[in-house]
């Protein structure tokens, strides 16, 4: 991974990189709902279909010391960042290989070592921690940034206020991307913000907010490599507006047409940020045959991390209680034992509590 | 839903319809209520409870609202001062916790703070329980927490007809009532009544199941659980449990749950959520004060195991309070 | 009181009356700072000298359909909506008479047959409550508006920002007073609030916002009359934020020099609302011995509630459970006696619980 | 304050002190350690407990924050998972309700939602306690909630030497610790070691009297009560009560409970807070299973009157666990 600042403008290699980036998301969000059907994966399960030119441009954008916090709509994120499809996969299914070891799930996909501090399901509860490692870097004096993102529903929460007060108060280096994709669940951005243009709450605070076409990799890069960069060197944070749209339903129990038409979806389609980047790389003489090579490449993938996945350990039942507490917590708890409740002393006293 | 125009006798239906029955006859019988959440209206509820609510009722009084619990759980608390009478949806009991100081320290402050000379009568709809892999942060059960708060009263339905029984039984009350619903029930079916007069009264326990050799205490799902173990007891063990089914955790009614154990002298509390400091202990505490002389083993508790919960079907099945786990307790208490 | 709309502009008898309130309100809180050093008055205590004009101005635009909901900083505003000081010093004094019966006290007065819902201790918590029962106006179709106070301090709770889009999104009215005196305790509002022009954070939520000098009494009643006028009639809500300053500590219990110097509250001092009206009436020909008359008889009329809340009794204890719950629950309590906590069945049960 | 540079013995100093005490020490021992919260810095504390620490370790690492109680307690949990070592300060437990999301649904789930990855070491300062005449809103012991909240830790001290072990145990513990002091105590004296490696072990009670007719097992301010209620139950009554002092609620020490029980035979649990769900539930429920054979008599909780508290002081005053209470509480399980 580069630890040179990207730069705004997108080589040949970058776009055909982002360009399979994008393909294997879309792949891979495909075939997580033929595994959530098949029920391999459980849970609430949430797809960025759509989604794909916001989500990998800006994790272009990110140095290797940037951090990534998302909310539960976070498999894209996971994969751009560079957790393997194997181990994003295999924590769908639950299993020990599992980014999380298979007790996070769908929603809560992390990668310490690349710097993404999860996938958290609480509208808006992200945005007070990741405003908490952007306060971290800052006690450190590093140049780093973290990016946050949050949909268009969350905006709503007191908690948005708050974190992007303290944000601003106390100049710190994160950029809280906002994915718009037009509804929050069934409800409209219309319907649930005051101010539908999002971007513009930044001013409340005195903070930098911009609007972009979330589904132009060129302006996604282009604009998250310079706020970023203003974060990292400046500590100056901003709201980024990445509008896009959702293809699928809210999560793969919803099929995401009491609220909006067939018509909606097919003519935010003809928008596709997959079909645009593919037509440009056209343009610049990359042939049918090796575009199609791609999308070849990543069913592979998908296929391999689905065959990984499957193979790989249920986590250990008699580790239930692993990882409750900090390693060495067991001795804290010892005395605690009497009068527990049924059951108490094998799954969890007896479960790796604090081991 | 024709049914509903009969008003005598009874009629099969699941939790979830039970539920939207009593809105629709609260919400025509009195111009006051309304029902306000997130995706009520035009998605027809998360859970699809409010399911064809709008349709009927208009936006105005199924109200789709921004994601902002505190914002209009604390705007129920307004409008039940001014003279209103809320319904507020939040989708699961997990999303309360943003809404905390709202309910704990608004709703159920305003009638004594003010002397008595204002009230909150509001009701705040939420399903607790897990079960489903939705992992850590969405498969809590924190009624005890609500239980403890003076000032406010909570009442957890574990049939259809207690659903529309408890929840009119709230709607009309003239203090701030958290209804838990409970996930995996919405499905269940069971004979309502369809008389619009039909309450289930706050503070009533209910004998589930009479027996004999040993009692059972259980609330929302855990109910269901015990029923099943109950049978599987008699079944296999010639063990004949009596079920005790709280209905309402704040009241309590200790009072049917000490008769009972004084006829059994043994006692299993179960619940869906962790039982440290949770609604087996009040229970354990008010039992073992109430029957000292009748126990013949001490209270026993059953819930889920004391870790928030994994997302993978095996750590989460291990961990919740399964039939299995109850039946061994029981039989624990037995011997 | 008067039903027809209050003009925006201030009679002669307007004035008079007004200064009446305001030397009433110092007054009575210079009493109560007495009373509590004596110990008749206990908890937090909330003084508000040097508000007055933001507090007796806005106040005076309300109609009698209009309904107040403020802070715990709330004796003057309770005084300036007709509250007795009476009812106001027993409730300090946690007697029977008090408005609130002796349980509120300082931060929670009330007096609902005058639309006064209270006084609440929370910071920011009020503002839901408010907008709650601007919902309950628009659901019966009145033209009415909610008059909600708050403090410079509380636009950083994520409360506010729900509250306001709630209020945007629904079209309520409610005028949101921001009283900005300067501190949230010791913390300035440029150390609080990365906007510190609070009335801006408005459009964050495309509704009006406006500051005006809130110890001008002219400025407070034009602005809070047209700003109520337009809550009730189309329906807009808006904030109004009126600088003042906090002359005492944050309570009594604060000597309020720790964060600001004696310098600062002295130059602010030369502001005083009371000493410019006074002023004003002075030119209007209105004599010193009527305007010394005034202050005797705020003198007189705070010793009378003094004197009042000293003969008021203690509520009983016998009936330490009353109102915690409506008449007619006693019932649905009746079978939870049953191995109650120690002292639970005398206290409580016994103690009027839901009669 | 100069005698911190001694290292060894003990000096006299109050609740409030020995809370700064340790605090100076770990800022000095680890670069990671700061502390945040409103009016902590300039104000010096809204009780005064971070008095001079602004002054002594600067802007950055004692941090005042604008009234954001969710925004900055998630703060915490981020820059505690970024590797730092945060102290919050909530001025009282009361406004915790406003950030429970973040306390509950963020920091105590980091560690296992995120399969063992990354940590939440956090320590969150806040008082509990009543008696001021604060009112409704203000007068609340929720403890109970977070000790029964798994992934979290909760502690509170109840003597000064405890408030300086604890804090700095809990300050260097890997989870998320929730440190419950006490309005009442902040001003208690006592002796305090002066031993910068001095801590009080996390899941360990003190026997703070020990007695052979009845056991009272408390935490925090009503430890003071109950220490109080021992002499005088001594001096008139002859009765010789044993006083156990949790200090942690969660882990809970309940084999020092146990033992002290099975040689009394009698208890009584005391708390500040509402017994009804709250941590004498607990006790109870733990103690009558743990003790079944060894108890003459049911285990009794006194505690706050299930009231949201009134303002005034007579009323206040009934509604607390008083020394008569308790004393009357033990003279009738007693008999
Ligand atoms: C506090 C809270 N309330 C409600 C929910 C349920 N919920 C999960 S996702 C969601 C919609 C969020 O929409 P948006 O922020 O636009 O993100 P998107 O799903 O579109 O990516 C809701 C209401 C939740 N998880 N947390
Ligand atoms: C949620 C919450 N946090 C903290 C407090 C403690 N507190 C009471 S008043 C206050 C300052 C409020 O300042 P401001 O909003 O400017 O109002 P003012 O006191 O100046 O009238 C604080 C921090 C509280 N009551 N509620
Ligand atoms: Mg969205
Ligand atoms: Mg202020």
């Amino acid at each position: 991974m580069t630890t040179m600042d990207p730069t705004a403008t997108l080589s040949p290699t970058d776009l055909r990189r982002l360009y399979e980036q994008m393909v294997l998301i879309r792949v891979f969000e495909t075939e997580s709902e033929r595994q959530y059907k098949a029920a391999k994966i459980g849970g609430y399960c949430h797809l960025s279909s759509g989604q794909e030119a916001a989500t990998v441009g800006l994790v272009h954008t990110m140095q290797e010391a940037d951090q990534l916090v998302t909310g539960y709509r976070c498999h894209g994120f996971a994969l751009a960042r560079g957790v393997s499809p194997e181990a994003v996969m295999a924590e769908l299914f639950g299993r020990a290989d599992g980014c999380a070891h298979g007790r996070g799930g769908s929603m809560h996909l992390l990668d310490v070592d690349r710097g993404f501090y999860g996938g958290w399901g609480i509208v808006a509860g992200q945005l007070p921690v990741a405003t908490g490692l952007a306060l971290a870097m800052v006690r450190r004096g590093k140049e780093q940034a973290v990016v946050c993102e949050l949909g268009d529903g969350a905006v709503n929460m007191g908690a948005w206020h708050e974190s992007l007060n303290l944000a601003a108060l106390w100049k710190l280096p994160i950029v809280f991307l906002v994915v718009n994709n037009g509804y929050g669940m069934g409800t409209s951005v219309e319907r649930a913000s005051a101010e539908p243009c999002v971007y513009r709450r930044a001013s409340a605070f005195r903070m930098h907010g911009e609007r972009i076409d979330g589904d132009d990799l060129d302006a996604v890069v282009e604009a998250s490599s310079r706020l970023l960069r203003r974060a990292r060197e400046e500590r100056e944070p901003a709201v980024l507006e990445a509008v896009t749209y959702r293809y699928r339903g809210h999560s793969v129990a919803d099929a995401g047409l009491a609220y909006r038409s067939k018509e909606e979806i097919v003519a935010r389609q003809a928008n596709d940020p997959i079909t645009r980047l593919r037509a440009t790389l056209r343009e610049q003489g990359v042939s049918d045959e090796e575009l199609d090579a791609v999308d070849r490449d990543a069913d592979a993938r998908v296929a391999e991390a689905v065959a990984f996945a499957d193979a790989s350990p249920e986590p250990q039942v008699s580790e239930l209680a692993r990882s409750v507490y900090a390693p060495g917590s067991g001795g804290q708890f010892s005395r605690m034992r009497p009068g527990s409740p049924f059951g108490e002393e094998e799954l969890v006293f007896n479960g790796g509590l604090g081991s | 839903m024709t049914a509903v125009a009969e008003t005598t006798g009874t009629q099969r239906m699941t939790y979830r319809e039970a539920l939207r029955l009593a809105m629709r006859e609260e919400l025509k019988r009195d111009e006051r209520v309304f029902v306000m959440g997130e995706e009520v209206g035009v998605f027809e509820g998360s859970y699809k409870v409010t399911a064809g609510l709008m349709e009927e009722f208009g936006e105005e009084r199924i109200r789709d609202t921004p994601i902002s619990e505190e914002g209009f759980v604390g705007a129920a608390v307004g409008a039940a001062m001014g003279g209103e009478r809320p319904i507020v949806e939040i989708m699961t009991i997990n999303f309360l916790l943003v809404a905390m100081d709202q309910v704990v320290n608004h709703a159920a402050k305003v009638r004594t703070m003010f002397g008595g000379e204002v009230g909150c009568p509001m009701v705040i709809r939420t399903p607790n329980g897990a079960g489903n892999q939705l992992t850590a942060q969405h498969s809590q059960s924190l009624e005890a927490w609500f239980a403890g708060t003076p000032g406010l009263k909570v009442v957890a339905p574990a049939t259809p007809a207690d659903a529309k029984g408890l929840l009119k039984a709230a709607i009309r009350d003239d203090d701030p009532v958290l209804v838990v619903e409970n996930l995996p029930i919405y499905k269940e079916k069971g004979e309502v009544p369809l008389d619009p007069e039909f309450i289930t009264p706050i503070g009533r326990a209910n004998v589930a199941r009479t027996g004999s050799d040993i009692t059972l205490v259980a609330h929302s799902f855990a109910t269901v659980r015990a029923l099943h173990v109950a049978e599987k007891l008699a079944a296999d063990h010639g063990v004949d449990a009596e079920v005790i089914d709280l209905r309402s955790l704040r009241p309590l009614d200790v009072e049917t749950v000490a008769a009972s154990v004084a006829k059994t002298n043994r006692v299993v509390c179960v619940e869906e959520g962790w039982p440290s400091y949770g609604v087996t202990a009040e229970l354990a505490a008010r039992i073992q004060k109430a029957c000292f002389d009748e126990l013949d083993a001490p209270v026993e508790r059953v819930g889920m195991a004391e870790v928030p919960l994994p997302y993978a079907k095996n750590l989460e099945s291990a961990a919740l309070p399964g039939e299995d786990r109850i039946e061994a307790a029981v039989l624990a208490t037995l011997t």
